[in-house]
Formats: C-alpha cells, structure tokens, sequence
C-alpha cells in the first residue's frame, strides 16, 4: 500500500516533469526555458528521495543534496548569460 | 551597466561554503559510501567555478593565486607517484596497501595509499575544470 | 510500533501532497500567461513540493532505520536558501532582457527607470540579442 | 622484472607531467624528453629479448589476479611495435628540435608527444579491452590537441572534422564495448577469448565482433578512412609524420589482436568481410594516389594504402601471412613516418605542396633527393628495404590460401605506390631547379639526422630481416596459436 | 525493463546519428553528446537493470547489482566531458578563425 | 668469400665508394679507375670457362634470411656463365667508350655510380639461384636503368622516359614475383635448381601456368616484347653509352636469361610454346616493321633491338619443344633452336653494340641523329662508316659476318618446326617460317636505311658549317673490338660453341645427355638448304623493297596515331588519373555529412548485414526486470526531449533540452542503483552546461538547417537504421546469459580491498589504471584546451614545419 502510494507520487513528479519539459520545449522566452529547467531539477530531487524510501537505501541522499547545489548553479548560469550573454566576467567592472 | 549583484553575492558566500566541505566529504567518504577523488574533484571544482561565475576572474585569482594547469599537473605526479611507489617495494605498479595507525590524538585510523591516488584524482579534476574554464573566459 | 507506522503513514503522505502539489506547479508553470508569473509557481510551490517530499524521506528514514539524516536536513535548508536567490535572479534577467509582461498586467513602474537615458543604449543590444535567440 | 613493462607507458608520462612544471626552460626539455625515449625505446628492446627467453610476460597491476584486474601483457607482437614507435618517435623527435620552433615548444609540444607515445604504447601492451579504449583517449586526446596545435584555418577546420569523427567512433568503440560485455562478461582479451571459445562464437558473438571491426577500421583508416587525408596534412610535419607511423598502426594492432586473439572462430565471415573492405581500402587508395596532385593528399593516400595492405594479411590469416604483416607493419611504420618528414621538409624548403611547382630539388639537396628515392623504393616493396618481406609473405599466404583477388590488388596496389610517388621525384626532384644552390633555404641539420637514421632503419630492416626473424616468426606464432596467450594470462 | 531500456536507446542514438548530420557545429557537438548519453545508458542496460542492491557494502547483504559497468560509466563520463570540452573550444576557435560554422561552408577546397 | 660473391659484390662496393671520393678524384681519371673492374671482373670469368666446358657448376650458399629460405645462393653454369661474360665485356667496352664520350662538365661520378650499380645487379641475376635474390636483383636493374635513363633529367624526354621504364619493369618484375611465390607454394622450395629437380611434381598443380604465365610477363616486359616494347625506344633518351650497354647487350636480355632458365621448368608446357614463340615472333615482326619508318637513328636501332629480342625470344620458344618431348635422338634436332637463341644474343651484343657506339659518334660528332638531315659521311667519318657497314650486314644477315650463322640457324629452325605435329603446329605452324622471313626483309631494309641515309649520297650543307671530323681513336677502339668480334666468330664459330654454349644448352636441357646434336657444328656454308634460300629470298626482296621505298611507305600513314601502343598507354595513364581525381573528389569533398553518412551506412550494411545473415536476433522480454509506470513515464520524457532536439530553434534550448536529458539519465542511475553515477553524471552535466554557454559567447546562434528536404529525409533513415541496429543487436545481446559476470568477484571488495563501495574500490584498486589513465586525459584535454586558446597562427611569415 505504501509502496503503491510511493509509486503514485513518482508518477506525479513525472507528470510534472512532462508538463516542465513542455515549457522547456516551447518557451517563449529563455527565462521561461530556464526556469522549467530548474523546476525540472528540483523535481527530480523529490523524485530521487522518494526512490531512496522505495528502495530503502541512504545512497541517494548525496546526490540530493548535489542536485540542489547544481540546480542552483545552473540557474545562475542561465541567469547570467540571459542578462548579459557572459558567465564568467574579466573583472569587477563589467 | 553595473549590476547589483548583492543578494547572490550574499549567499554564494555560504553556498560556496557548504559546497566545499560537501565535496571534502564526499571525496574522503569515497571508499565506503558514494564518493571518491572524482565526485569529490568534482564537486570542489564546481564550487570554484560557482565562484567565479558570482564574481570575476581577478578577483577570484587574487584569493586563489594558483596556475591551474599546474594544480592538475600535480594531480597526475600523485596519481602517478603512488601507483608507482609500489615497484620499490617489489610489488606490482599499482599495488595499494593499507595499514592501520594509531595517532596521538586522533586515535586509530585507517591510511590508505588509495587515498594519495585518490587525491591525485581530485587534484587533477579540479585543476582542469577550473583551467577549462578559465582560458576559455579569458579569451579576447 | 505503532507510532513507527504512524510516521511512516506520515511521511508517505507528505510525499504524495509534495507530487500533487508539484503537480500543481507544473500545471501553473503551462497556464501563467508570462515569465513573472510563472518564476512565481516555480520558485515557491516547487519549493513547497520538495521540501515535504524531503521531510517525507526525513521521517521515514527516522522511523524505519532510527537513521537521523543530516544530508537530507541540509538538502532542505539548502533548497529553502536558493531558490529564492534563483527565483529572484532569473525573473531580473528576464527584465533585463525585456521579457514582455503579460497584457493584462498592471503598470511597468521600473521601466523608466532602468531603461530610460544612458542605459537604453545597451540595453538595444540585448533586446537584439534576444529577438536572434527567440525565433519562433 | 614485471614491473619494466609499464615503462613504456608511465614514464612519458610522468616525464610529461614534469616537462609541464619546465614550460620555460625549451633546451631542458628538449634534452630531458629526448633521454625519456632513449630509456623506454633501450627498455622495450629489452622486454622484448625476454619475451623470447621467457615467453609472454604480464604485469598485473595492483597485484589482482587476471580476469580481474586490469594487466599489460607483452608479447613479441605488441613489443615489437612498441619498440618501433618509440624508435621513430625518438628519431622524430630530433626533427622536432630543429623545426618546431619555440611558439610550439613553449605551448607543451613535448609533453604532448609523450602523452601520445604513452598512449600508444598503452593500447599496444594492454591486456583488457576497456583498458584498451582508456588508452586509447590518451592518444587520441593528444593527437586532437597535436592536430590542432599551430591554430592556422586551415588547420582548425580539418581538425575539426577529425575530432568530431572521432569522438563518434569512441562512442561506437563504447557500444562494441558495451555489447561485448553484455554477452560474455568480462573485459580481460584472454578471457574473452576463452569464453568464446567455450560456446564457439555464435552468431551474437560475431556480430559484436563485426561491431569491433568497424570501430577499429575507424581508428585504423580501414575503408572508413575519410577523415585521414585531410587531417594528416594539415599539422606540423613531425606531427604528421608521428601520426601516419602510429595512429593508424594502432587501429590496425586492435584489428589484428580481436581477429587472432578473441574473434578467431568464424573466420568465413569476419575474414571475408576484412578481405572485401581491405581490397576497397586499397582501390581508393590508389585511385586516390593518383589523383593527387599535390604531395601532400599522394602522401596520404599512400598511408590508406598502407593500411589495406596490412590488412590484407590479416584477412588472409595464415601464419606466413600474419608474418608478412608484422613486418610489413614495421616499415609502414619507419617509412611512412620518413616519406612525411621528407614531404614536410619539402613544402620547408620550396613553399610550395603542388608537385608540378616544385623542380630540380635534388639539386640543391641531394641527400634529401636520395633519400626521398630509398623511401620510395622501400614503399614500393623493392629488395632489399623493408617492405620486400612483407610484401612477399603476405603475398606468400594470400597464394597458400587461395586469395587471388587480394594477392592481384595488393600487388598492383605497390606499382601504383611507386608510380604516384615517382611522379614526385621526377616533377620535383628532378629537372631543373630555379633557385640557386647559395639562395637555397638550408636545411636544418637535425632534419637531416633524422632522415639519415630513419633511412638507415629502412635499410636495415630490409637486409637485416633476418635479425629480426625470431622476433617476428614468435609473434606470428602467438598470432596463430590464441591459447600461448590465454594459457600464459590465465595459467599461473 | 531492459527491452525498453533499448528501446530508448536506439531512439537516443536516432537522434544523436541525425544530430551529428547536420551541418551546424552546435548540432553535430549536441550530437555526440546525445550519443554518448545512449552509450552510458546502453554499457548500464548491459550490465542487467534491478538485478540487486546499490553496490554498497554497508547498506546491504546481497546480492548487488552488477558494480563494473558502473565503474566503466564513471570513465567514460569522465572521458566524454573532457572530449566535449576539448570539442567545443575547437569548434568556436574554428568558428572565430573561419567564420563559419555551417560544416558545408567549411569543406575547404575551394580557398587554398 | 668466394670469388662469385666477389664479383657480384665489387660493382657494388665500387658504385658505393664513387660518390664518396668524389672530391677526390680528378674528374678525367674516373672513367679510368672504373673501368678496371669490369675489365679484370672479365678476366677472372674467363678463367671459368675451360672449367666450366668441362661441366663444372659453381655454386656457394650464404645466408640471407635463412628464416624465409631466402639465400644468396651463387650458381654459376654455362648460361650464367655466357651473360656475366657479356655483361662484364660489354661493359669494359662502353665504359672505355663513354670515358671519351662523356664531356667531364657531366657528373660523371653519378654516371659512373649508377653504371656500376647496373652492373653488380645484372651479375647478380644471372648468379642467384634464389628466386626472391634473383627478383631483388631483377628490380635493382629496372632502378639503376631509371636512374641511368634520367641522367638528363633536365629534359623533359628523359624524365618520361625513365619513368615509362620503370613503370613497366617494375609492374613485370611483381608479376614475376607473384610468379616466384606461386612456384614456392607449390613446389616449397626456392632454388631455382631444387625446383628444376621436382619439375614433375609442379606441373600437375593448378597454379602452374598461372605461374608461368606471370614469369612469362616479367621476361617480357624487361626483355620489350610486344606489347611492352613501348618503353625501350623512349628509353634512348639515355646517354648512347647507356643504350648501347643497357638496351642492346644485357639489360634487356635479362628477360631471355629467365626464360631460357625457366625453359626446363615450364618448357613442357603448350602455353609456354606458344607464348614465347608467339610473342617472339610478333615482336620480331613488328620491331622490324616499325625500325623502317623512324627518322632517329637511335630509334631504328631501339626498334631493331625489339625485333631482335623477338628473334631470340621466338628461338627459345621454339626450343622448349625439345623438353616437351623429352630426350631422344629425334627430338635433339630442336634443341638446336636454342643453340641458335644463344649464339644469336652474342652475336646481336656485338653487331649491336658496334651500332650504337656508331651513332653515338655520329651524334657527338655531327650533332643531330636525324636521318633526314644526315647523308654523305662516308667520307667525313670512314671508319665510323666501316662500323656501320659491318654492324648492318651482319645485322641483316649477310655473310661473312656472325649473323648471317645465326640467322641461318634461326631460318632452319623455324622450319624444322613445321615438321612437328604437337601443341597443334600443323595447322598453323607454318605462320612461322612466313612471319619470320617476313620481318628478316624488314630487318635488312632498315639495315640498308641506317647505311645509306647516314653514309652514302650527298652531305646535307648545314652539316658541313659544323666543321665535323672523325672521332678521336678512344672512341673508336671498341667499336672496332666489337667489330673484330663480329668478323672473328664468322670464321671461327665452333670454338665459341664448343667452349661457351655447349656448357649453357646443358643448363637449358638439364636431363638431355651432351651428345654431338645438341652442339652442332655450325658451317658457314651447309649446302642447299631451305635457309639459304630463304636468306637470298630477303637481300633480293630487301633489296627491291628499298628501291622502290617511296611507293609503299604509305600503308604506315594506315595505323592512326590515335591507336598506336604508345598513345594508348599515355590515354589509360592519363585517363586513369583523370578519373581517378574525378571519383576522389567526388566523394573526398570535404564535407563532414557526407563522410558521415558513408560511415553510417557502412555500419549499416556491414553490421547489420551481418547480424540479420547470421540469424542472431532473438528476444524473449519474460527475462525483463519489471516495468514501474513512472519509468515508463520518464523514458517518454527522454524521447519527447530527445526529439525535441532535433528540431530545436535556438542553442540555448536544445543546451537545456540536453540538461533535461542528462537530468533524466542521472535518474536513471537512481533507478539503477548507481549512487556513484547519478552525482558523477549531475555534476558533470551542469559544468558542461556551464561550458556550453560561456562557449556561446564565441559562436553564433542557431540558424535554421539549409538541407534540403530530400537530404533530411536520408538523413532520418539513416538516423533510424542506425538506431535499430543497435536496438535490435541490444536486445539479442541481453538474453545472453551463457557467462557469470566477473564482478561477482568484486564483492569482497571489502576483504579484498577494504572498501565498502564496490564501485569506488574497482576505480580506485582493482581497475585504478583506468583511473589512472582517465586523469591524464583530462590533463591533455586541460592543457590542449589552453593551448588552443593561447597559440594563435601568427599572422605572416610564420614558415614552421
């Protein structure tokens, strides 16, 4: 029963995931893109601790936690090449 | 066009913080749990470059006077030297040991000539990711 | 024993309301009509959804193994920290980019400040950057 | 003692490593990268004298038992072309000092080339197919960054074409890999082998093998040889030259041990499908030597010759074949390596690469003029160089098996070699010249060392066939008999 | 589990096969980094899905799950990123010196 | 050391240490210094001959590649003996000619170098008993020809020449080669002597008229047969010492060597017959046929050559009847065609060889070889017109010179032939007595050509503005030896054949007992016989034909130029180039798409060909692990992703369409219980997402694919057939369960390695070398990376190699 329910869940953060995809896909603007993306990632981590009950193992808890440090990584990536087409700046004037 | 960059700046601080000793963690909980020199390598790189993406390349640089390319450098010598440590021992190139020593202070403990290589490993992981990015970023 | 199962019960529900309410996320991420509405579904029910799914896995962690995890603790703060942080980053890129707002939103009031004067100058070569990016 | 046999592996390496720290300091790596290839050419020489006492040695590395861990494995084949690339590679390298220049020298030329060797050395010597593919990156990665170095437009833009080929054939390699493992199991070549053997390589089994044979023809221009022409004439000469004598030699090493070695048993149609590409291998060869109009696509052209060649005793597969195909792997290796340092020195000298620009060379340069005429020979196969042993045992085999098409192509394709070829003496070296011997540009003379060791390989090769007779006869005998090298992997 | 798995696969492949086809750059590097996606996958189908438990000693008895593949993944990952890299510095250097990333423009045997 | 190896070996020594005393040698005494080594070389052969009349062989092994049973086996017996005679004879004369008749502005240190060289490689063929020797030495003649033929090399005509040469030597030689191998398949042997010893056994074998057949193109085309003659006459663009050396007395007769020495192997055979007679005749014929309409007196006597060879070619042919029948008192009459063949090459080496040093001395002299500018030298040159006078007559067969003997002899055998009622002779057999009469008319008209143009009617007034004189006596003295040779052997041609061919017909017919028959006594005049009135057939034929020359030397204007043997092969050298070059680059063009899709296709038929042949799919999905909805789920989203790819319309999307994917696989890991994987693969995936857009600041966006749609679609198919294979391959390959993994033996990794992560333990101790190896790559890509930036092409005059 659990288990099924646990299951259930996974569907769910899947169908999300599809719904994420289709902004992903279709936009309009890049932040849309981007900010689907980093859903889609924070998702996963949902997704990823709900495989870690289902298979009972500890694992999984590591790549939680690096999901969400990249995640976050990867929006401020996106951010900033967005708003200024550069990630890495020379120096503090630019 | 100078950008107020405060709140990120603000918390990548801590953010790059927690990275760093996650990637610690990660590289010497490698034998036992996930991690190792690579995930560990990698982690720390990725921190560096969460850096570098918040701030700048001279500011970043004048925290961290390295030369990257070098870092790696030494990160292949370690592989290397501790794979090769084994022939004066007679053993086969390669060949880890482990032994188990008792510290003053910290007790015993569990010292691996894996964990020179696996040093060896991250050291590399990081000098080349953050010498990726950088010549890239500091091309005209 | 009983309370064991109980948490448990606890922590699979929490589970299942964190899936349907990113499911609702999801759903607002595809119906908002523009950027700034939508970084709002994402960032804060999105949020929402994977911090009772993380205190779901907390709690049975706790329950079944007795096994208290700091990592999924520190997962938690971690995403309660960031996402904010990269809620607020995208949706200014976004403005500075000039993202349309939605038609039937209010008055822009920091249009004429940011984009007025000195500054339009650059900002053209974004909104030329942007039109190569956005075609379709 | 075992242990020798990761030399020629970790010792560029490392030596790499170091010349990275003493990027300034161009004499001292000059001289610190050129002793590292003496030592590991006087070592695999002498690993290769003990193979012949001791028959196949392993080194396992971390001490784990094959099929376990992963092992280098010696014997007369792999040590005989390790010791000829490290030869070539260390008289090449003499080249490099007078003509490379200090912008490259200072941008890790030489550690770059050690990396290469390394990995070259590696895929030779190893005993474990991942392994293989790992050391297979390295010379890859090297040669990517090799054909790249110099950064001209050209250059760029055929690099491009060779890296992205070839990064999709490392993922090929990976599903071969892949499947391979899916079916029996286990990475270690004497393993497999076994296991193989065990159910008689059915047709699952041959298919992952066909799957391997187009990976390697890949690496080693079999057929699938389009990325070649033009990546091999666009980087440096030493760099061109180092590539036609390993790059492809490698593939063709790989060829060699998955058809002996772990795919034998279903030789109808591994072999034939060998044979058929070896022959188209060789007609576009040829056609494509005779097409060339500069000297630069012949050059090349006459490598994909090489190359169907070889293969060609491969496909024939009997004992004198697989003997011809050693040594005719040994001079691919010296002279093509030569015929591109001359080729390469030829654009120095005239700055031209159109061969009915170029006129009377030889008489500004008649050691060079000669030179170039003995690599010819040797390619075209004339006694006594080094391609006349090969030449005729392959041509021997394919007669003892029946092979008439291979034999007539392979045959035909040395007159072909020696007509395209010959067009370059006549046109260029021959005829009048239009500078005058006081405004000529001088050859440097490490140039001319390098040629005069190489030529003087090519000869010795060729009269001195003998001296490596036991060498080569081992080898082939190993080729021939998979269970001397299973028994000596998995046996004690 | 794993039929789908392979199903999946030759669909990545497709697409990557289609991708390295094109003639822009940015789509052939997409190309080989969808392909090496597939192959990562493929090298772990290979090696039997859910066959046992995560490869952790401490977590559990027995029987694991099949722990080389995964080892032999972690290289190529590892492999593919630093050829990716090395791919993408190419392409934009090309790019920047022969301004142009349409492959088809980039035959080279017209201009010299 | 014997003295064999020695004189093979001295040549060689000699040519090697030419060029490195150059300098010191004074540039008028190296002529001399040379030619003391063919002179006493032929001093110490004649020192043989008494022993080897006597039967005597010679023959000393050493190794070579004994491995290989390649040897350098020397034999020496009649027939080799005969040729190093002529080698090493010929040889002193030309170089004591050439001595006078090269200027010393030439680089004569090459000259002679290259000469020498030719020398030591011919006396190696016809000494080697190893086949493989043999061919070395065989290909070191058809180079150092090259290289003596382009000794001009600054004109344009020498170049083509020595490249036409070498073009079709060489290709003979490796057909002879193949020849070679495929006579030591069958009988495993590769001594020349040990394979004459098991003739019995080869000939039943299937391979042994291919053998002889690609022997048979090796002697043919060294030797210029028709229709390999194309090269011989645009070999005279060598210097004439050259041509009289090389293409008269002994290069060119390397060819009749080998068949004569193949003759006990192969003689037996029909095709054999046919082939050398044949071919002989024909090129008898047409060598003659085409010496009458030349201008160049060099070419007259090149074609003449090529007739001549035919001759001698014809003879052996004619000869091998006698092996097939074996030995009995009828069949030693045609051993006598033989006899014929090799007493004729003497006697050709001598009247040619005359011959040529005449025009060369009418070319140094007069400056011109042209006969129509010639005419009236007889008195200018007299002796040089005595040479000729003889060298022609004898050439035309005309007593009392040597070769009216031999083409005597020549005319009785081709008739005697017709009497035999083998290899079906009857019915055409008579062809060959006609053919050969034929072109002995031709032969005696050009030989009337070469007199009377040159020497007899009126001198040509821009001759005489060159003030010409005779030759200096150097010049003339071995044109005159050769000359006394030719008048010595008329009258006294039994010592020769008693001496020095009866020893070569015994090698020739190694079983044949050496009775009277097999070395008859040739007589000057041996009573009405068919012959002779055969010979007095062509003076008077000859003789009206040139009379009335003008009349009849129109049906030349019949063969077009367009298919003349020499514009057809400059057509299939041009033609196959040019086609050549169309193919390649048609599909060498540069672009990547289309390497691809051969690639892709290859892969296709090949792999898949073969799995579909092989019958090897199978697939029983009832071994799957089960399927959880969610998966199914995520392996649509990776499709839908994966698609949406393709059509993607800016790089940022399908960057982040590729991030989506990556997520998905990292989760995947998950699934599969690869801890290790799924954080390796998130991280990687977001710093190459990362590098992807700073990577983008320096590339351009996206532009919509030009393709058109036809192009698409092949792409697509080739796209799903790829897939499918690997699909289809995937699925036969994970119901293979016939093995247990190896890892199982990991799972004691914390016993083994004290480690608990499986995983981590195999990359860091059971497989650490891949590891190892793995961190090297990601420095070289770290470093190549930075390099790729920083070293930039310098602009201009950047000259690096």
């Amino acid at each position: 029963m659990k288990e099924t329910i646990l299951l259930l869940a996974l569907v769910f953060f899947m169908v999300a995931i599809a719904l994420l995809l289709y902004r992903v896909i279709v936009g309009p603007s890049m932040p849309d893109r981007a900010i689907a993306l980093d859903t889609i990632g924070v998702n996963l981590i949902s997704a990823i601790a709900i495989v870690s009950i289902v298979l009972s193992t500890k694992a999984f808890l590591e790549a939680i936690l690096i999901l969400g440090i990249l995640a976050f990584i990867g929006t401020i990536a996106f951010s900033k090449y967005i708003e200024r087409g550069v990630i890495v700046d020379r120096n503090g004037d630019s | 066009m100078k950008i107020n960059d405060v709140i990120l700046r603000t918390v990548v601080k801590g953010v790059v913080f927690i990275i760093l000793t996650l990637g610690v963690y990660l590289f010497f909980s490698g034998h036992n749990a996930p991690g190792g020199g690579f995930i560990g390598g990698l982690v720390l790189g990725s921190g560096i470059v969460l850096l570098y993406i918040t701030y700048d390349l001279e500011t970043v640089h004048r925290k961290m006077p390295f030369d990257f390319k070098k870092v790696a450098a030494l990160g292949v010598l370690l592989a290397t030297g501790s794979a090769i440590g084994a022939i004066f021992f007679d053993a086969p190139f390669l060949s880890q040991t482990d032994i188990y020593y008792t510290f003053p202070i910290l007790g015993e403990k569990h010292l691996t000539t894996v964990t020179i290589f696996e040093a060896g490993v991250a050291l590399t992981v990081i000098g080349t990711l953050v010498t990726i990015i950088l010549s890239i970023s500091e091309d005209e | 024993m009983i309370a064991m199962e109980i948490l448990e019960w606890v922590a699979v529900i929490l589970v299942l309301i964190g899936s349907i309410i990113s499911v609702i996320s999801a759903f607002g991420l595809i119906k908002l009509p523009d950027v700034y509405t939508r970084s709002h579904a994402a960032t804060k029910s999105s949020t929402l959804a994977v911090m009772a799914c993380l205190l779901g896995a907390f709690i049975y962690f706790w329950s079944h193994d007795g096994y208290v995890s700091i990592r999924l603790i520190l997962g938690i703060i971690f995403v309660f920290i960031t996402a904010p942080v990269a809620g607020h980053l995208i949706c200014r890129a976004a403005y500075r980019s000039r993202v349309p707002l939605a038609r039937n939103s209010g008055q822009d009031e920091l249009k004429s400040i940011l984009f007025d004067g000195d500054i339009a100058a650059t900002t053209v070569q974004t909104i030329e950057k942007e039109k190569s990016e956005e075609n379709q | 003692m075992n242990n020798l046999l990761v030399v020629p592996l970790i010792i560029p390496i490392i030596t790499a490593v170091l010349l990275v720290f003493l990027r300034e300091q161009i004499m001292l790596q000059r001289i610190i990268s050129f002793i590292t290839m003496i030592f590991i050419s006087i070592i695999s020489f002498l690993l290769l004298n003990f193979v012949q006492t001791d028959g196949i040695i392993r080194l396992d590395f971390g001490g784990w038992i094959p099929p376990f861990g992963i092992l280098f494995v010696a014997d007369s084949f792999s040590l005989l072309l390790v010791l000829t690339a490290n030869v070539l590679t260390t008289i090449c390298l003499l080249y490099a000092f007078s003509t490379i220049g200090e912008r490259h020298e200072k941008m890790f030329f030489y550690p770059f080339v050690l990396f290469l060797i390394a990995g070259v050395n590696g895929s030779f010597l190893t005993g474990d197919v991942f392994n293989l593919f790992v050391c297979f990156e390295v010379m890859l990665l090297a040669s990517y960054v090799l054909v790249a170095l110099g950064g001209k437009k050209r250059q760029l833009r055929e690099s491009l074409k060779y890296v992205i080929i070839n990064v999709v054939a490392s993922w090929m390699f990976l599903i071969a890999l892949a499947f391979l493992y899916g079916t029996v199991k286990t990475l270690n070549m004497a393993h497999i082998a076994q296991r193989v053997a065990e159910v008689g390589q059915d047709p699952v089994l041959t298919t992952v093998a066909i799957l391997f044979l187009i990976v390697f023809s890949l690496k080693a221009g079999l057929l699938l040889f389009f990325w070649l022409p033009g990546s091999y004439s666009v980087p440096p000469t030493v760099v061109q030259a180092l590539f036609a004598a390993l790059l492809t030699k490698v593939g063709i090493y790989a060829l060699i041990r998955t058809f002996t070695l772990m795919f034998p048993l279903n030789q109808d149609v591994t072999h034939t499908i060998i044979g058929v590409m070896a022959g188209i291998t060789l007609i576009a060869g040829c056609m494509g030597a005779l097409s060339g109009r500069d000297i630069y696509t012949i050059a090349t052209y006459n490598v994909i010759i090489g190359v169907g060649f070889i293969l060609i005793g491969l496909a024939v597969g009997t004992e004198s074949a697989l003997t011809g195909a050693i040594y005719y792997l040994i001079h691919d290796m010296l002279a093509k390596a030569l015929l591109f340092l001359l080729v390469g020195m030829m654009f120095y000298v005239s700055g031209e690469s159109v061969v009915k620009k170029m006129s009377g060379l030889i008489q500004n340069y008649p050691l060079f003029g000669w030179i170039y005429f003995l690599v010819m020979l040797a390619l075209a196969g004339i006694p006594p160089l080094s391609g006349f042993m090969g030449k005729v045992l392959i041509g021997q085999g394919a007669i003892e098996n029946g092979s008439y098409v291979l034999l007539a192509i392979g045959f035909a394709s040395s007159i072909i070699v020696l007509y395209s070829l010959l067009r370059i003496f006549l046109a260029s070296f021959y005829g009048e010249t239009t500078i005058s011997y006081e405004d000529r540009k001088p050859i440097p003379r490490g140039a001319y060392v390098a040629f005069v060791l190489l030529a003087l390989s090519i000869v010795c090769v060729g009269v001195g066939a003998e001296s490596l007779a036991i060498y080569v006869k081992d080898a082939a005998k190993t080729l021939m008999n998979p269970s001397i090298y299973i028994d000596a992997i998995l046996k004690g | 589990m794993e039929s789908l798995m392979m199903i999946l696969i030759g669909v990545l492949v497709t697409v990557g096969t289609y991708l390295v086809l094109s003639r822009n750059l940015i789509r052939v590097i997409l190309g080989t980094a969808v392909l090496s996606h597939a192959v990562h996958l493929l090298i772990l189908t290979m090696g039997g899905l859910k066959k046992g438990a995560v490869p952790l000693l401490s977590q559990s008895e027995g029987p694991f799950t099949d722990a080389l593949p995964q080892a032999l993944i972690l290289t190529a990952i590892v492999i593919s990123f630093a050829t990716t890299a090395f791919l993408l510095v190419l392409a934009y250097r090309t790019y920047k010196t022969n301004g142009s990333d349409d492959l088809q423009e980039l035959r080279g045997m017209s201009d010299e | 050391m014997t003295i064999e190896i020695a004189i093979i070996l001295i040549p060689f020594i000699m040519a090697a240490l030419i060029p490195l005393f150059n300098r010191r040698l004074q540039k008028s005494f190296i002529g001399w210094v040379v030619l003391v080594i063919p002179v006493s070389l032929f001093l110490i052969l004649t020192t043989y001959i008494p022993r080897i009349a006597k039967g005597e062989t010679f023959s000393h092994t050493y190794w070579w590649i004994p491995s290989f049973n390649i040897n350098f086996t020397t034999y020496l017996d009649g027939l080799s003996l005969i040729f190093s005679l002529l080698i090493t004879g010929v040889g002193s004369l030309v170089i004591l000619y050439s001595i006078f008749y090269l200027s010393i502005k030439e680089s004569l240190h090459h000259f002679y170098c290259y000469l020498l060289l030719f020398m030591g490689a011919m006396l190696g063929v016809v000494f080697s008993d190893n086949l493989m020797v043999l061919y070395a030495f065989w290909e070191l003649t058809s180079v150092s020809s090259f290289l003596l033929i382009a000794f001009w090399h600054h004109r344009k005509a020498s170049r083509a020449g020595a490249r036409k040469s070498m073009t079709i030597t060489v290709s003979g030689g490796v057909a002879m080669l193949v020849g070679f191998l495929m006579l030591y398949a069958m009988s495993g042997t590769l001594s020349i002597r040990e394979i004459i010893g098991n003739v019995d056994e080869i000939s039943e074998q299937t391979l042994f008229i291919p053998a002889l057949v690609l022997v048979l193109l090796g002697a043919f085309t060294k030797s210029a047969q028709f229709p390999f003659h194309i090269w011989l006459p645009d070999a005279m663009e060598a210097p004439t010492p050259v041509s009289a050396y090389l293409h008269s007395a002994t290069m060119v007769k390397a060819g009749i060597y080998l068949v004569a020495r193949f003759t006990p192997v192969f003689g037996g055979e029909v095709v054999w017959f046919w082939a050398v007679t044949g071919v002989g005749l024909l090129t008898l014929f047409w060598g003659a046929f085409n010496a009458v309409r030349q201008s160049d007196l060099k070419a007259i006597l090149a074609f003449s050559t090529v007739s001549q060879l035919g001759l001698i070619m014809s003879l052996l042919g004619l000869g091998s009847v006698a092996v097939h029948l074996g030995y009995s008192t009828s069949s030693v009459i045609y051993t006598q065609a033989t006899f014929a063949a090799l007493f004729h090459l003497i006697n050709h080496s001598t009247f040619k060889g005359a011959l040529f040093m005449m025009v060369g001395i009418v070319d140094h002299e007069i400056g011109t070889r042209d006969i129509r500018r010639l005419g009236g030298l007889m008195s200018i040159l007299p002796f040089t017109f005595t040479i000729a006078l003889i060298g022609c007559f004898s050439m035309a067969g005309l007593p009392p010179f040597n070769g009216f003997l031999s083409k005597e002899m020549f005319f009785a055998a081709t008739v005697s032939i017709t009497n035999l009622d083998i290899f079906s002779i009857a019915s055409i057999g008579i062809l060959v007595p006609v053919i050969a009469w034929i072109a002995s008319v031709f032969t005696f008209i050009y030989c009337a050509i070469i007199v009377s143009k040159t020497f007899l009617g009126k001198i040509k007034p821009d001759i005489l503005e060159k003030n010409p004189h005779e030759a200096p006596v150097g010049m003339l003295i071995s044109p005159f030896i050769l000359i006394g040779l030719v008048i010595a052997i008329f009258f006294f041609p039994n010592t020769l054949g008693a001496y020095i061919l009866k020893p070569a017909m015994s090698s020739v017919y190694p079983t044949f007992p050496a009775t009277a028959e097999m070395t008859p006594h040739i007589y000057a005049w041996h009573g009405f016989k068919p012959e002779l009135f055969m010979t007095i057939g062509v003076i008077l034929v000859g003789l009206l034909l040139y009379r009335y020359m003008k009349h009849w030397i129109k049906i030349y204007r019949l063969f077009p130029q367009k298919w003349t043997l020499n514009a057809i092969y400059e057509r299939v050298i041009t033609s196959s180039e040019n086609i050549s070059e169309s193919i390649t680059n048609r599909y060498m063009n540069g672009n990547l798409m289309h390497y691809f899709i051969y690639i892709y296709v290859s892969f296709v038929v090949i792999v898949a060909g073969t799995f579909l042949t092989l019958e090897a799919f199978s697939w029983t999905p009832s071994l799957d692990a089960p399927v959880e909805n969610y998966e199914l789920l995520l392996v649509f989203i990776m499709i839908f992703a994966s698609c949406a790819l393709i059509f993607a319309k800016s790089r940022i999307t399908a960057v982040l369409l590729n991030g989506v994917l990556g997520y998905a696989i990292a989760f995947f890991f998950v699934i599969f219980r690869a801890p290790d994987l799924a954080l390796t693969q998130l991280v990687v995936e977001s710093v190459t997402t990362a590098l992807y857009l700073i990577c983008f600041k320096y590339l351009a966006e996206l532009k919509p694919e030009k393709t058109s749609k036809r192009v698409k679609l092949s792409n697509g198919i080739i796209s799903i057939l790829v897939g499918s294979t690997v699909t289809l391959i995937g699925l036969a390959v994970i119901n293979y369960e016939k093995f247990e993994s190896i890892s199982v033996y990991f799972e004691d990794s914390y016993k083994l390695a004290g480690g608990k992560n499986i995983v981590n333990t195999i990359l860091g101790d059971f497989r650490a070398f891949d590891t190892m190896l793995e961190v090297v790559v990601l420095l070289i890509a770290g470093l190549g990376i930075y390099t790729l930036i920083k070293l930039k092409a310098a602009k201009k005059g950047d000259a690096d190699t």
